[in-house]
């Protein structure tokens, strides 16, 4: 792999910028692999990384009907925090978090991982009560989380309003300082240019279109829009695509997919230094390092494939931002655009075996696992590996619902993203 | 048994201030929520002297009583506060059919708004179109208003009868009242 | 915001109605296995492509109902009646 | 200054009125009619803006709604402050104070250009090469600094002072744009008599034609026409923005902004979203800039905004011009340009040997023309000042002076409506470029949009999309031939690695950038896009994304079809946030419910909290009492005499039928065939997954009819719940519901002296212990209004909720607070009725449940009607996590050592204090309060197997120390509940 760095960058500089190479190769299907994955966001890119680094696995495709990056990955609000409540929560996201500190070195790429700090407002005695809660357990995980004043929140953030007479004000906040954002596309890109250069064979233009089982009822291989792969162990990490998927193998998952939008104002100097998030009145704002403002809204009510939502949803929105930050009322949308969410019954992911012998599913992230992008990857890539969960997501099973052991991270606290 | 002499109670509107020009607070108006299956259908509609067999979304006006059809089983009758007799002359009509009436005269209040602008200013906020032909006099339904639920009623061209929730009433006036600043009448 | 055809009132807007869900999942009697109560409680053909759905015209005759809508597209093939059968 | 650069005749600006302005506080002058940048124009000011990334010296390219360069700040203070507007969108009016963007200190001396010095340093993609080392350093060094380069304009510091407006409209055709093609569409479906809409960008409808003095009289006639039609709503300064589903079309119309420092009593725009039953995109068409070493300089210009400048601004954009073309429609303007009196000193046209009425008319006026001709390379610091021209292929160059370039690629249909519409669009060869193909929507495209190109073309597809919208027979289409242009670099047979040819002017994305995208492996166009941020600026590359498809598909040998355009989105052109938010500001930002008691509570002070969108009195202070205070106060009178609660925002449910009963019983976990008329029951509802959603007491009114309440934030969810099963699963009963939960007002009168303050007030009721015990209720009448009074307590003391008319809560309320004066009544609220409950052991649904809690969790088992044979969630309490007995937590009481000591609400359990992190923990405390009755802290917690554990010794780790707490029953007070039956 061409080594990035700025000594690098000098030197294409003075050489007309000949000497980039590809950052992933364009590979066409081999018949067979050890091991393929279906969806090439960064959870599918990044499993293959971490199968191929840390499992030692070779020979090793992603398969993407798309282009890489090109579904949620690329269409999220990049926040990134990890002050769940539950402790299999707290486990799982503070382990991803822990990765992308570490990320931009491991992949010798820039993912511009910015702990700017994540806080979440309060608006009401209830609110108080979930947040707090929150705080008490994350302390005793050892995830950063604080609870400001409504004073204390607009030092933090100063475009905040915290005037006591507004119809929601702001009765105080929790901050989790280590939270903060990562460039997207980045993330996608590292990981499949670390992930080519120990072999991976990343396809784009590859739709899976059915899932191929021997007589024992293992996974042999996937039928594909460019022919047919063998492989003997199948990842489905297809977010809002999942049950798409999980059908052609004959199962039926706890999922529901919905549009999720976003929206990005015109571009402006740096206003907005953190990350700020109200589940009460339903808004998500950041500033991005190119300026604009990056706004989340909600979901739409029904199920939907076509990546897009409706305008009262962003409206909505758009409602609660300018009465948080009422100069933004100006502020003119630049572009706005959904995504298909794929939600659990509790809101929880799914990185487990399925009951298909060699088909693992690693889905149900919902609006909220850009953050989880290398944990989740590098638990999968462990799964895949052994046959096995790891701890961290043992509990994150199919069999959860059945028994009733769900991780209501949304019934305890009503926290998107 | 009361040993007090009890004074008879005051009532407070949930309107309380004054509302816009175009905006007329309605009298008190006893209301009812009715529900018919089929086979009571006509029996009610003979007890009470409305035609229940109106169609969906439609209201029929008697004398002084009215009952819009808000869903397929489903009417809102209103009438002045003083009109006690609903509930026994539904009784009296429907003697063993089934019927379900529930009082909801303090549920909600009326307003009406009527002018020349006064479509335009619930299509600020309401999504429903609202033109002679998709919504013409004797038209009411059920539907949003911003935020509310509202019961909308066409009492005329120009002229609206809104049903709302009382604890909802200060919110859809003071909107009302807020996209009517731009209108001259 | 969709235009949804209420088999009571006729065309309205999306923002009267509720949403339900899968339609045709019927509810479980409480004798069976955990498996067939976790299939009713949880699973969801989640289908892209044609999909029957529940709406409740919530802010307007008040009656659930359903749809078949795709789910690439978003346009309604039909709505029908509780109890009625798809066209 | 004067406007050197206007024209003495001519153009559409009324001369009379003289406009004055300012530009980065230097006053100018401009007439009524202009543009912002035309006005810049007429003062001969091309220099406007800095580039985004390269902070390149910038001047105006367009006249109009693409214009990727002349941003800048408009706004007289700060709350009318809007960044990055488009000077060519932008109407002149009096007092109108602009300022640069970008540009630090000054436009024409700006250190941030220190970039476009080191600009080899800065290829596409440059920031994900680097800034990596050492740990740390990104968020604490290099972002930061990136952060202050990027951005254009800045945010206003205030908030906006304007109003804002919205309206939903609905009609039979909308038509978008309201050039010749949109004016004729208009008119033909309006004489059907359908409801039509015309919206157009523009202050003037007219479109193209506004800068074609020759078709006034025509423009004048069809104008004329429009006026005739009543069913026709003409809304000029109108953009339509998004294309929604099922035909809703978002637009934004600006009702006073370009009025300018206008008062903020009027909307300053309405958001309309309009149904259509048809819609007409006629939006016209786009000129394409050339891509050609350094293209960016100002003074380089499209060839029909130049063209627009003198004809409809007359506006002379320059003295000396050089024309870059590959499209006829460029020698219209150097002919337009040179009978304005500016010099065309070549007119370069890339093509080998073109010919037509264009060229001809140019020739005819003496106008040089080098065809198959190029310029590579020009020069100018702040303002162009030569190009080098040079035959294709040929080594040698011509440099000829200029102080302006026009340049013109040909015409991009806009097509981005129906892009957004989902309608495929089809690729026409002949052109070039896109058109609508297949719509997905009801949507039919007209004119310039649909690719003509003639006038006579533009005015019979407008007019045969308006019969076709109308369901009328539709003449063919007048046949015309079309001209392509040319798209991507230019050839100029320079070393690649040295020039930078511009795509994108505003994010400052090269021809190079492009190519350097595709050799990385980024080959998609999404890729290319994101990778390069070419197409993503603020204009979304109005101008540029089918250059950067020319450039792919030429470096890669792919053609344009096979590799797709990028996905249009909304919105069109950037919309203000206010658009959107529209009414909903402050107190309408969402419905603020006040029960019919609020206003009394209002007067005596009480503290408000939001409980979902009601305000509930928290507290009812006295002098200077703190909560804390208050609330003792309030709980000891109410344990020692009698206290008053405003319960009117508990939902109620009225349900009735023959069936009500058995509905009850399969909707609750409690039995309720047995229930008697006249008795009252605590009721517990599951979701069917087996956890509690709501509770509630129900009672039975008469066989059938109940009188069911539930939580006040639930009571809507309920509502909807129960109505799902009635209708959908449970059809074989009659029953019906009614939400009464506003119908009543709900008085709660607490304390052992309850019943001595209501009675006299009580008429055709018995309301002794004997004849009305715990749990019953009764229809009769309090203060003379009709009730039904129920005896219920939700405070361990003797008590009764009073549901009166709610016009009448009020006067009711103060005829007991009146009656309750001498036994010493206190008005207390939520937080006081917390306390009293917690002391009781009575949970909050939402506060010890959260969604994820059995009935057996909080030691509800009781309530379960086992003999049922279903209700919602009973199959789910089997499962086996639901019931396990040891793994679960359970609802206890608290107390800890200090009983001074009130614990905070959300601390968590543990058994040991001293274990390392991360601590296994057992539980969380979700309820937590200074109680005055047992005088001291009290709390309950939910508790990993709590009850087995009561008696035992916990602890709650607190940063810096950890508090003892032993676990108790969760009942602290009157546990065998004497106190209820007083
Ligand atoms: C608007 C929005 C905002 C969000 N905001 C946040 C946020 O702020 N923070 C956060 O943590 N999370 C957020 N999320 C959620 C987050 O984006 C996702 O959870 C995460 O990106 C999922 O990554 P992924 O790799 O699993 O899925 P994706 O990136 O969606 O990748 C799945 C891939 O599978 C491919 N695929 C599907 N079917 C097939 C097939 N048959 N054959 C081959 N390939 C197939 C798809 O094309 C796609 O590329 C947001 C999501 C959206 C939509
Ligand atoms: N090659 C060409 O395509 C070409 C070149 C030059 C001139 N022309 C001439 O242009 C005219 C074409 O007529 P036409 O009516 O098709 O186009 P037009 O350019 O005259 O009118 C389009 C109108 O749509 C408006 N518009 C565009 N997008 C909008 C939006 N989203 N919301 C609101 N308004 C929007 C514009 O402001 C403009 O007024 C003819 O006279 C033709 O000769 C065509
Ligand atoms: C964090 C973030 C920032 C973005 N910033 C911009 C932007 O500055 N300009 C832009 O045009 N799009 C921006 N986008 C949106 C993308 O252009 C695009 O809409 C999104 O990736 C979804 O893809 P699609 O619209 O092609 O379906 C941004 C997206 C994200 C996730
Ligand atoms: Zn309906």
């Amino acid at each position: 792999m061409q080594k990035f760095s700025a000594f690098a960058l000098a030197k294409e500089a003075l050489s007309g910028q000949k000497g980039w190479t590809r950052q992933w190769r364009d590979a066409a299907p081999k018949p067979a692999y050890e091991a393929i994955i279906v969806g090439g966001g960064g959870h599918g890119l990044g499993t293959a990384y971490y199968l191929a680094k840390k499992h030692g696995l070779r020979n090793i495709a992603v398969l993407e009907k798309g282009w890489i990056g090109g579904g949620n990955t690329g269409r999220n609000t990049t926040i990134i925090r990890s002050n769940y409540l539950f402790d299999e929560s707290a486990a799982l996201y503070d382990h991803s978090v822990k990765l992308w500190e570490g990320l931009s070195a491991d992949l010798n790429y820039n993912v511009m991982f910015s702990q700017r700090g994540v806080m979440m407002l309060s608006h009401n005695v209830h609110d108080e009560q979930v947040f707090k809660r929150h705080v008490h357990a994350n302390r005793l995980n050892g995830v950063d989380n604080e609870w400001l004043s409504p004073d204390q929140a607009k030092s933090f953030c100063p475009p905040l309003n915290i005037a006591p007479g507004m119809r929601h004000a702001v009765t105080g906040a929790a901050l989790q300082r280590r939270a903060g954002t990562a460039r997207h596309d980045a993330v996608a890109w590292g990981y499949a240019r670390a992930a080519d250069a120990l072999g991976v064979d990343i396809i784009q233009n590859c739709e899976v279109t059915g899932i191929d089982r021997d007589a024992s009822g293992r996974v042999s291989g996937v039928q594909t829009s460019r022919g047919a792969i063998a492989t003997r162990r199948l990842g489905i990490v297809a977010a809002g695509n999942t049950s798409v998927l999980m059908a052609m193998a004959g199962q039926r998952m706890p999922l529901e997919s919905y549009p999720l939008q976003a929206l990005v104002s015109e571009p402006i100097k740096p206003i907005f230094p953190c990350v700020v998030m109200s589940n009460t009145i339903h808004a998500y704002i950041s500033q991005s390092d190119k300026g604009e403002l990056v706004i989340g809204a909600g979901t739409d009510a029904y199920i939907s494939y076509s990546q897009r939502g409706a305008l009262h949803i962003s409206s909505h929105t758009l409602e609660a931002i300018c009465e948080l930050f009422p100069m933004f009322r100006r502020m003119r949308m630049l572009r706005n655009w959904g995504g298909i969410v794929d939600v659990t019954p509790d809101r929880s992911p799914i990185i487990a075996k399925t009951e298909v012998p060699g088909l693992y599913v690693n889905c149900g992230w919902g609006t909220g696992g850009f953050k989880a992008t290398p944990g989740s990857a590098d638990l999968f890539a462990y799964t895949m590996a052994k046959d096995e969960p790891h701890k961290i997501n043992a509990p994150f099973n199919l069999e959860r619902f059945g028994a009733g052991r769900l991780i209501d991270e949304a019934a305890a606290a009503a926290v998107a993203h | 048994m009361a040993d007090i002499a009890i004074a008879p109670a005051r009532r407070t509107a949930p309107l309380p201030g004054a509302v816009d020009r175009r905006i007329e607070k309605s009298a008190p108006l006893t209301r009812f929520v009715l529900r018919l299956p089929e086979e009571s259908i006509t029996a009610a509609g003979a007890a009470l002297g409305l035609d229940f067999t109106a169609p969906i979304n439609r209201a029929v006006t008697a004398g002084y009583r009215m009952a819009l059809r808000l869903g397929p089983d489903e009417w809102l009758v209103l009438a002045p506060a003083a009109d006690a007799a609903i509930p026994g002359a539904l009784g009296a009509g429907l003697a063993d059919r089934l019927f379900s009436l529930v009082d909801v005269s303090h549920r909600q209040t009326g307003i009406r708004l009527a002018g020349p602008h006064a479509g335009a200013m619930i299509n600020a906020l309401c999504p429903l179109d609202l033109g002679s032909a998709a919504f013409p006099v004797g038209m009411a339904t059920r539907t949003i208003f911003a935020k509310a639920d509202i019961v909308l009623w066409r009492t005329g061209i120009a002229e609206f009868h809104l049903e709302i929730w009382r604890s909802f009433a200060p919110y859809v006036v003071s909107l009302l009242h807020e996209i009517g600043r731009e209108y001259p009448d | 915001m969709l235009v949804i055809s209420c088999p009571y009132c006729g065309d309205r807007p999306e923002i009267e109605f509720s949403y339900g869900g899968e339609a045709h999942v019927v509810r479980a009697p409480a004798s069976v296995t955990d498996e067939e109560w976790t299939a009713f409680l949880y699973q969801r053909s989640n289908a892209r492509g044609s999909y029957a759905e529940r709406w409740r015209h919530a802010h307007g005759c008040g009656r659930f109902f359903n749809a078949r809508r795709n789910t690439v597209t978003d346009f309604f093939e039909q709505t029908y009646k509780i109890g009625e059968a798809p066209a | 200054m004067t406007q050197k650069y206007r024209l003495a005749t001519g153009g559409l600006i009324d001369r009379r009125v003289t406009v004055p302005f300012t530009f980065d506080g230097k006053a100018m002058t401009g007439h009524a009619g202009d543009t912002l940048a035309s006005a810049l124009l007429a003062n001969g000011v091309h220099l406007v803006g800095r580039s985004f990334k390269y902070h390149r010296p910038r001047g105006i390219v367009s006249a109009g709604a693409e214009e990727p360069n002349a941003l800048v700040g408009v706004g007289r203070d700060e709350g009318h402050y809007t960044p990055n507007l488009r000077a060519t969108q932008v109407e002149l009016y009096h007092g109108l104070r602009a300022e640069s963007q970008n540009r630090t200190p000054s436009l024409e001396r700006d250190v941030g250009s220190i970039t476009d010095r080191l600009w080899r340093f800065f290829p596409a993609g440059f920031y994900y090469k680097t800034f990596m080392w050492p740990k740390g350093a990104w968020t604490k060094f290099f972002e930061p600094r990136i952060r202050a380069i990027a951005g254009l304009g800045r945010s206003p510091a205030a908030p906006d002072a304007a109003r804002y407006a919205q309206i939903y409209a609905h009609c039979d055709v909308l038509v978008i744009g309201a050039g010749p093609a949109g004016l004729s569409a208009a008119l033909a479906a309006a004489e059907t008599g359908a409801r039509v809409i015309l919206c157009d960008e523009q202050p003037q409808f007219g479109g193209a034609l506004l800068a074609e003095p020759g078709q006034s009289a025509w423009l004048a006639e069809q104008r004329a026409r429009l006026a005739g039609f009543a069913n026709i709503t003409m809304l000029p300064r109108t953009i339509a923005f998004g294309y929604f589903p099922h035909n809703m079309i978002g637009l934004a119309q600006d009702l006073t902004d370009h009025q300018g420092e206008t008062s903020d009593d009027a909307p300053r725009g309405r958001l309309w979203q309009v149904r259509a039953k048809q819609v007409i995109t006629a939006t016209g068409a786009i000129e394409r800039p050339l891509v050609f070493p350094d293209n960016d300089r100002p003074g380089i210009m499209l060839a029909d905004a130049a063209r627009t400048y003198v004809e409809r601004y007359a506006v002379k954009p320059g003295n000396r011009a050089v024309v870059f073309t590959a499209h006829d429609d460029a020698y219209r303007a150097a002919v337009s340009l040179h009978e304005a009196g500016v010099t065309i000193a070549a007119i370069v046209d890339l093509r080998e040997s073109p010919e037509g009425p264009c060229l001809d008319a140019a020739r005819a006026a003496g106008l040089p023309i080098r065809t198959h001709a190029t310029i590579i390379g020009t020069e100018g610091n702040l303002r162009v000042a030569a190009v080098s021209v040079a035959t294709i292929g040929a080594a040698n160059a011509e440099r000829i002076a200029c102080d302006l370039v026009l340049m013109s690629g040909g015409f991009t249909p806009s097509v981005h409506l129906f892009s957004q519409s989902r309608g495929k669009l089809a690729f026409d060869p002949a052109l070039d470029a896109f058109i609508p193909g297949t719509p997905a929507e009801p949507t039919i495209a007209a004119g310039a949009a649909s690719g003509c190109q003639s006038l006579e073309a533009a005015i019979a597809s407008g007019r045969a999309a308006g019969l076709s919208a109308t369901g009328q027979a539709v003449a063919a289409p007048v046949a015309e031939t079309v001209a392509a242009g040319f798209l991507g670099e230019v050839p100029h047979g320079r070393d690649p690695a040295s020039v930078r040819a511009f795509v994108d002017f505003q994010n400052d994305v090269t021809a190079k950038d492009i190519t350097l995208a595709l050799a990385e492996g980024f080959r998609s166009i999404e890729h290319v896009k994101r990778y390069t941020t070419t197409g993503m600026a603020t204009d979304q590359g109005k101008t540029s994304n089918m250059n950067a498809l020319g450039i792919v598909s030429k470096s890669l040998g792919v053609p344009i079809p096979s590799i797709g355009t990028t996905t249009f989105r909304m919105p069109y052109t950037p919309i203000p946030f206010g658009y959107f938010a529209g009414y909903a500001r402050g107190d309408l930002f969402e419905p603020v419910r006040e029960t019919p008691i609020h206003a009394w509570a209002a007067e005596q002070g009480a503290v408000f909290e939001d409980v979902s969108l009601w305000k509930r009195a928290r507290y009812f202070p006295r002098g200077a009492e703190t909560m804390h205070e208050a609330v003792a106060r309030e709980c000891a009178a109410v344990r020692a005499g009698v206290g008053l609660f405003d319960a009117s925002t508990l939902g109620k449910i009225e349900i009735t039928g023959p069936d009500a009963a058995e509905f009850l019983n399969r909707m609750y976990v409690n039995a309720w065939t047995k229930l008697k008329p006249g008795r009252l029951r605590y009721g517990i509802l599951l979701r069917e997954d087996g956890f509690i959603i709501d509770d509630g007491v129900v009672g039975r009114i008469a066989d059938d009819r109940f009188h069911v309440t539930t939580t006040t934030g639930g009571a809507a969810r309920v509502l909807n719940m129960m109505e799902d099963y009635l209708q959908t699963e449970f059809t074989d009963l009659k029953v019906w519901l009614t939400s009464t939960t506003e119908q009543y007002a709900v008085i709660a009168v607490q304390g052992p002296r309850a019943r001595e303050v209501i009675a006299p007030l009580v008429e055709d009721a018995d309301i002794s212990a004997a004849a009305m015990p715990h749990m019953s209720v009764v229809e009769c009448r309090v203060a003379g209004v009709p009730a039904r009074l129920f005896r219920v307590s939700f405070t361990g003391e003797l008590g009764f909720e009073i549901n009166v008319p709610a016009d009448y809560g009020r006067a009711v309320w103060e005829a007991i607070d009146q009656a309750g004066q001498t036994h010493g009544i206190v008005p207390y609220g939520t937080e006081t009725m917390h306390v009293l409950r917690a002391e009781k052991g009575y949970i909050i649904v939402g506060q010890e449940t959260d969604g994820t809690a059995t009935p057996d969790d909080v030691g509800l088992t009781w309530a379960i009607g086992k003999a049922k044979p279903d209700f919602v969630g009973k199959r789910a309490l089997a499962r086996t996590a639901l019931a396990s007995q040891t793994d679960r937590k359970q609802l206890v009481g608290l107390l800890t050592a200090d009983p001074a000591e009130v614990l905070e609400e959300g601390a968590h359990l543990v058994a040991d204090p001293a274990q390392p992190i991360p601590m296994t923990m057992l539980g969380h405390v979700t309820s937590s309060y200074w109680s005055a009755a047992l005088n001291r802290s009290i709390a309950l917690a939910m508790v990993r197997n709590g009850r087995a554990r009561i008696g035992e010794t916990l602890h709650v780790p607190l940063p810096g120390r950890s508090v003892a707490v032993t676990l108790t029953d969760p009942v602290f007070y009157d546990p065998e509940g004497a106190r209820l039956d007083g």
